[in-house]
C-alpha cells in the first residue's frame, strides 16, 4: 500500500520502519509496525502480508483514507563499503525491509529471496533489474528453484567459487529461523551480518520496553546482580537492524 | 483568563496532565516528538536499586480497546538514573517524580532517600506493581504493610512530595487511600494495570510469557473512573488519576470524579502528543464552561 | 466424533456454552431468534422473592468496548417466575439454571428451597452483583458471610446443583472460590461486572442514574480470563466461566484457562446467535485438532 | 442511508424499528436503533442524525458496506379507524418514525413537521403529497413557520374549527418536551394519542431491560413491595409506540 504524506521532510533509509494506525476507535488500539518498502516522490510504500485484525482492515481501506503514521523509527542498515559486495538475503514479506537497499546499490547486490509461492514473491521484475544477481526459491517450487533461501545461498556460494573471498557483507530480513541460519552461517564463514528482527511493539520510540529481544552479555554495557538472566535490547531503537554477532539464540 | 496549574503536596505543577511511569520511559524517548516543557511533570519508569534485565519476550499483547504488559520492571537501576537520565530531565521545565519499587522496606528506603538527595521533585511509591510476585503486590493490597511503608518512606524525604501509587486489585480502594493519606502520603495515584490474561489458542501459551500482564487502556477507563470517584470521597489528599486516557474529554472526567491532576500512559504509544492536545482541550473546555480555576472542576460531579 | 458436553456436579450439559443471566431474559426473549434447545443451559435474570421495579434510566452507557449497567435487577419475582416464565422454559430440551438475589441469608434460603422444589436443574447464588449496595455485594466480599451463605443453601437443596457466582472486586478470587468450594458449593462461575462509571462532561452527571454500573463486554476478558486460571488453579469444582466472551475462540481461551463451560452475556446483544455460534466453533476446533472430549481441553494451558 | 436484505421477508410496520451494527470491531459495541423510515422493493430506508461516534462511522461507510440488522423490532403505531382523521405530528428526525404512516394513508393525516432550520426539514415534497395538510415550522424560520410544532397544532385546530370535532388520532415522534406537550394537549382534549420513545438499548429485544421507561401505576400488573417506587415498561418491546395516557411524566 503507497501513503502520501503531507510533511515528509525526512525520507527513511533502507531498514528504517514505520508506525501505523490501523482502523478508526480503540479496537485494535496499537500502531503496527511496517518497514519501508520503497520511498516515493510524495511519500512512501509498505509491502504487508495480511496478518491479523490490523492488516486486514488495512486491506479493506478505501483509497483515500488518511491513516496516523509515525517514523521513520529505528536503525537503518549500515551501508556496504565501496570494497564491500552486498548479499542480501529476503524470506517472505522480509522483502519490504531490504528492497530499497537493493535498489540503492543497483547492479552491486547479490539477492536471494524466497516465500511460500510464486505469488508470494513480489516485485521480481524490479528486483531483477536492481540486482547483480537474483535467485528466487520457493517451498513448493512454483516459481524460482525449490526449496528455501538458504538452499540458494548454499548453491550461490558453490557456483561462485571465489564469492566467499570477495568482501561480502550479509543483510537478511524474514521469518526468525531463517535468520538463525543465516546468522550462523554468516558468523561461520566470518561474513559481516546485519539482520532485521520482529517484535511486538507499543511504541516504537524506545520507552516502553515492549520489544525486547536477547542479546549477548559482553555485548551489554549494563552492570546487575541478576547475573544468571538475559539482557535484552530493544528492537524499536536499538534495532531493529542488528549485528547478528550481538543476538543471544 | 482560566488557570490550569495545579498543587500535588508541596509540589506545584504548571499543567494538570503528567506522563504514567512505564509510558513514557525516562523523558527523552519521547523529547524529539513533543515539547516537554508542556507537561506538569514527567513520571519515569520504575525505579529499583539495582539495574533490572526485565522479562522475556513477548512482553506485551493487545487486547480488545488495550494492552497486557509485563516488562518486569526492566529499568537501568539507580545509579545510571542519577547519572545519565535524571540530569537530561532537568534540562526542561517541568517537574520530575520518579517511580520507585523495591523488594523490602529497606530498599524502598535507600531509593527513596538518594532520590529526594538527588531533589527530584516528587516520589511514586508504586506498590502496585502486578508484574512481580515478591515486592509491589505485596504491599499494595496488605493494610499494615503500605501503612508501615509509606510512613517509614514520609520519614526519610526532605524535601520531595510523596505519592503512593495504589493497586486497583483491592475490594475497597477508598479504604487503602485512607490508609496511605492516615501514613503521611502526600498524595494518591491511581490505578495501576489490572491483572489480566491471554491466551494462544493454537499454542495453548499465554500471549505473554510472565502469564499474567497488567490490564491498561481505554478498555479499563470505567474501572480507574469509579476508582478515583470512590477516593475522592474517602481522603482530602489529591488524586492523580488515569486508567485509559485518551484524549481531554476522558481527562475531564476524572477531574470531574476528583482527580486534581491525571497522567496518560497507554495513549502515548498511539499519539505521543496527547498529554500536550489533553492540556490545550481542557483548557478550551474550561473557557467555554467560563472557568478561572481548575479546582472548580475538581469532584464537581453533580452525583444528587 | 468429539463429544461436547460437560458435567456440573450432578447437572448434564449437552453443550458447554450457556447464556449469563440478566443478558438473556427469561429465555423466551430470545427464543424467536435462536433455538434454545442448542444451549447447555439457560441462565435466567436474577430472581427476588418479591418482584423488583428496577432503577431509573439511563440503565446503560456504552464504553471502549464494553458498558455499563445498573438495571438494579429489576425482576418478576419467585411468584410470577414459577407461574409464567419457568413452564415456558421446560417445554426446551435444555438445562435451566436460575439466578437468585436476596438482602439476606432467609430471603436466599426461602429462594432455593422453592426452586429446587419446582425442579429446576440448578441455582446461581448472586453474591456480586455491584447494582445494590446492601445484600449481594455484601456477602460476596465478606469471606464469612459468603461460606456462611453457601452452606445454609447447600444445605436446603434436595437436587439442584449450587453453583456461587464469584465477586471480581476482590484482591484474591481464588481465595472466595476456595471458601465456596468448602462450604459445599458444586461449582463456581465468574466473573460478574467489574463496578465501573462513566461521566457526561457538558451536565457533569454520571451516565448511569445509579452513577455506579457494572462493566460488561471485551473490555474484562483479559481480566476474566486471569481471574478463570487463578480459580483453577485453587479449585477442584467445575468452574463456569465468563467475562466479554464474544465467539469461539474467547470461549476456547477460557476453557484451556479452565473452565469447564462458558457462559455468553453482553454478545447476545450484538448477536443474538452468538451462543450457537460459538458451540459450533468450539466442535470445529475440537475436530480440527482430534480431540474426543471437552475435558482434554480444560486447563490444558501450557503455562511452563 | 438505504439498505438492501437478501432475506426481507417481513417488512417493518410504521413505528417500528432496526437495531444496526455501526463499524467493525468491538468500539463502538453496541448495535444503534433506527426507525423505519421507509420500506423499499429490496430492503428499507433508514433516515438518522450524526449524534456521536455509531452513526459518524455509519456516515463513513462506502457503499456496498454490509452492516449487521436486527430487526423489524418494537410495536408499531395501531392504524387509524375508518372513523378516524390521523394528526402526525414529528419533530426533527423524528420524522423517520411516521413517514411511511403518513404515506401509508395518502391524503388523509394532517401533518405538522418541525426543526430546528430549513435544511434539517428531509422528504417535504412527498409529505407535501402524502398528507391532506401540511405544516411546516422551524426554530429559525428558515422554512415554514417560525415557532414550534406546538405552534403549529394550535394553529391547526384555530384554523379549523371542526378539527376537534372530528375523531382525531394522534401520532407523534420527536424530542422528549415535544412529547410532553403533545401528550398533554391530547390528553386535555380527549384525543386518542400514540407516542414513540427513545431510550439507550442494549438488545433491542425485551431480554437486557436497559431501556426503561416510567409509566404509571394503575397501568402496571406488578404486585410489589416497594410502592413508593415508580414501574417501569421497556421501549423495545412495550414500545417504542405507547398511548400517552400510560406514561408518568
Ligand atoms: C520493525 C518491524 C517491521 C515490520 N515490517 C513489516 C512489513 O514490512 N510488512 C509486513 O507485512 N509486516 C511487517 N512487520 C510485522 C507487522 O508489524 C505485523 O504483521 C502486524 O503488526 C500484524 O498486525 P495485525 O493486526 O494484522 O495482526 P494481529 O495478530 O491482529 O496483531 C495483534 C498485535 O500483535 C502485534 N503483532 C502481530 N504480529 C506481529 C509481528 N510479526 N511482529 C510484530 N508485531 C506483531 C500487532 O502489532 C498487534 O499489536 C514488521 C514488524 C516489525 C516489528
Ligand atoms: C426506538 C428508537 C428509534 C430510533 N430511531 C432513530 C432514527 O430513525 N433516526 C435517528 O437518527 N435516530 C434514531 N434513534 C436514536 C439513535 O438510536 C441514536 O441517535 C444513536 O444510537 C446514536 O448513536 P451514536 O453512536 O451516534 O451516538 P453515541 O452517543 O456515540 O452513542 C453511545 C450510546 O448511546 C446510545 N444512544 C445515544 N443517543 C441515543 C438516543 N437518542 N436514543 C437511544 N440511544 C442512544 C447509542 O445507541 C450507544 O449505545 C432511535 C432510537 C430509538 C431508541
Ligand atoms: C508498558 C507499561 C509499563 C508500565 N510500567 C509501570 C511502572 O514501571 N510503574 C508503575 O507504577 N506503573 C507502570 N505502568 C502503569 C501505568 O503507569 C498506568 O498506571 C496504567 O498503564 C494505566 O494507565 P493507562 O491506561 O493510561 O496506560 C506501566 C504501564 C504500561 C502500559
Ligand atoms: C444488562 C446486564 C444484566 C445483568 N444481570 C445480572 C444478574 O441479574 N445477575 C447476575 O449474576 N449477573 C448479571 N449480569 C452479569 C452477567 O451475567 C455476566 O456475569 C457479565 O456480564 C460478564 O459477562 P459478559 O461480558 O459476557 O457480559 C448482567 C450483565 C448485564 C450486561
Ligand atoms: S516498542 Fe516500545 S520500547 Fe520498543
Ligand atoms: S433494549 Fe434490552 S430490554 Fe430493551
Amino acid at each position: 500500500m503507497e501513503l502520501t504524506s503531507p510533511e515528509n521532510e525526512n525520507q527513511a533509509l533502507p531498514g528504517q520502519f514505520y508506525m501505523l494506525g490501523a482502523g478508526q476507535g480503540y479496537d485494535p488500539l496499537l500502531k503496527r509496525a511496517f518497514s519501508l518498502f520503497r520511498n516515493t516522490p510524495d511519500g512512501f510504500q509498505i509491502l504487508y502480508r495480511i496478518q491479523g485484525r490490523g492488516t486486514s482492515l488495512m486491506r479493506d481501506m478505501k483509497a483515500g483514507t488518511s491513516v496516523e503514521v509515525l517514523g521513520p523509527l529505528g536503525r537503518p542498515y549500515p551501508e556496504p563499503s565501496k570494497k564491500q559486495t552486498p548479499l542480501v538475503i529476503a524470506g517472505g514479506v522480509g522483502l519490504a525491509s531490504v528492497f530499497s537497499l537493493v535498489e540503492k546499490f543497483p547492479k552491486q547486490a547479490y539477492m536471494l529471496y524466497g516465500a511460500r509461492s510464486g505469488e508470494d514473491l513480489f516485485s521480481v521484475t524490479e528486483l531483477r533489474d536492481a540486482a547483480r544477481d537474483l535467485l528466487l526459491s520457493t517451498d513448493d517450487g512454483s516459481l524460482g528453484k525449490k526449496g528455501t533461501v538458504m538452499d540458494s545461498l548454499h548453491e550461490l556460494v558453490s557456483t561462485h567459487a571465489t564469492l566467499l573471498n570477495e568482501r561480502l557483507i550479509m543483510y537478511a530480513c524474514g521469518p526468525e529461523q531463517m535468520l538463525r541460519e543465516v546468522s550462523q552461517f554468516g558468523m561461520a564463514h566470518n561474513i559481516q551480518t546485519y539482520i532485521s528482527f520482529e517484535a511486538h511493539m507499543a511504541c516504537g520510540v524506545g520507552a516502553c520496553l515492549s520489544c525486547a529481544v536477547a542479546v549477548k552479555k559482553k555485548k551489554s554495557k549494563q552492570k546487575s546482580q541478576q547475573d544468571n538472566q538475559p539482557v535484552y535490547k530493544k528492537v524499536c531503537t536499538d534495532g531493529p537492524v542488528f549485528d547478528a554477532r550481538e543476538i543471544a539464540w | 483568563m482560566s488557570r490550569l496549574d495545579v498543587q500535588i503536596g508541596s509540589m506545584h505543577l504548571k499543567a494538570p496532565v503528567v506522563s504514567a511511569s512505564g509510558c513514557f520511559g525516562y523523558g527523552e524517548e519521547y523529547s524529539e516528538f513533543i515539547d516537554l516543557n508542556r507537561l506538569g511533570a514527567v513520571v519515569v519508569k520504575g525505579i529499583s536499586l539495582k539495574p533490572m534485565h526485565g522479562n522475556p519476550p513477548p512482553r506485551i499483547c493487545e487486547t480488545p480497546c488495550g494492552m497486557l504488559n509485563s516488562i518486569g520492571l526492566q529499568n537501568v537501576g539507580l545509579k545510571v538514573f542519577l547519572k545519565e537520565k535524571l540530569p537530561f530531565l532537568r534540562t526542561f521545565d517541568t517537574k520530575v517524580i520518579v517511580n520507585i519499587l523495591g523488594n523490602s522496606l529497606k530498599d524502598y528506603e535507600k531509593l527513596a532517600r538518594s532520590l529526594d538527595d538527588a531533589g527530584v521533585d516528587a516520589i511514586e511509591l508504586n506498590v502496585s506493581c502486578p508484574n512481580v510476585r515478591k515486592g509491589g503486590i505485596w504491599f499494595g493490597t496488605d493494610r499494615k504493610m503500605l501503612g508501615k511503608l509509606v510512613s517509614a518512606i514520609k520519614a526519610s524525604l526532605q524535601h520531595s512530595v510523596l505519592i503512593t501509587k495504589l493497586s486497583p486489585t483491592v475490594s475497597d480502594i477508598g479504604e487503602f487511600a485512607q490508609i496511605a493519606e492516615d501514613a503521611g502520603s502526600d498524595a494518591v495515584s491511581l490505578i495501576n494495570t489490572i491483572p489480566g490474561m491471554a491466551i494462544d489458542i493454537n499454542t495453548r501459551k499465554p500471549k505473554i510469557r510472565n502469564i499474567i500482564g497488567g490490564l491498561s487502556g481505554p478498555a479499563i477507563k470505567p474501572i480507574a473512573l469509579r476508582m478515583v470517584h470512590e477516593t475522592y470521597k474517602s481522603v482530602t489528599i489529591p488524586i492523580i488519576g488515569m486508567g485509559g486516557i485518551m484524549n481531554a474529554s476522558d481527562a475531564l472526567e476524572f477531574i470531574i470524579a476528583g482527580a486534581t491532576a491525571v497522567a496518560v500512559g497507554t495513549a502515548n504509544f498511539i499519539n505521543p502528543l496527547t498529554t500536550a492536545e489533553i492540556i490545550d482541550g481542557i483548557s478550551n473546555f474550561m473557557k467555554q464552561e467560563n472557568l478561572t480555576a481548575l479546582n472548580d472542576l475538581t469532584g464537581s460531579l453533580h452525583d444528587g
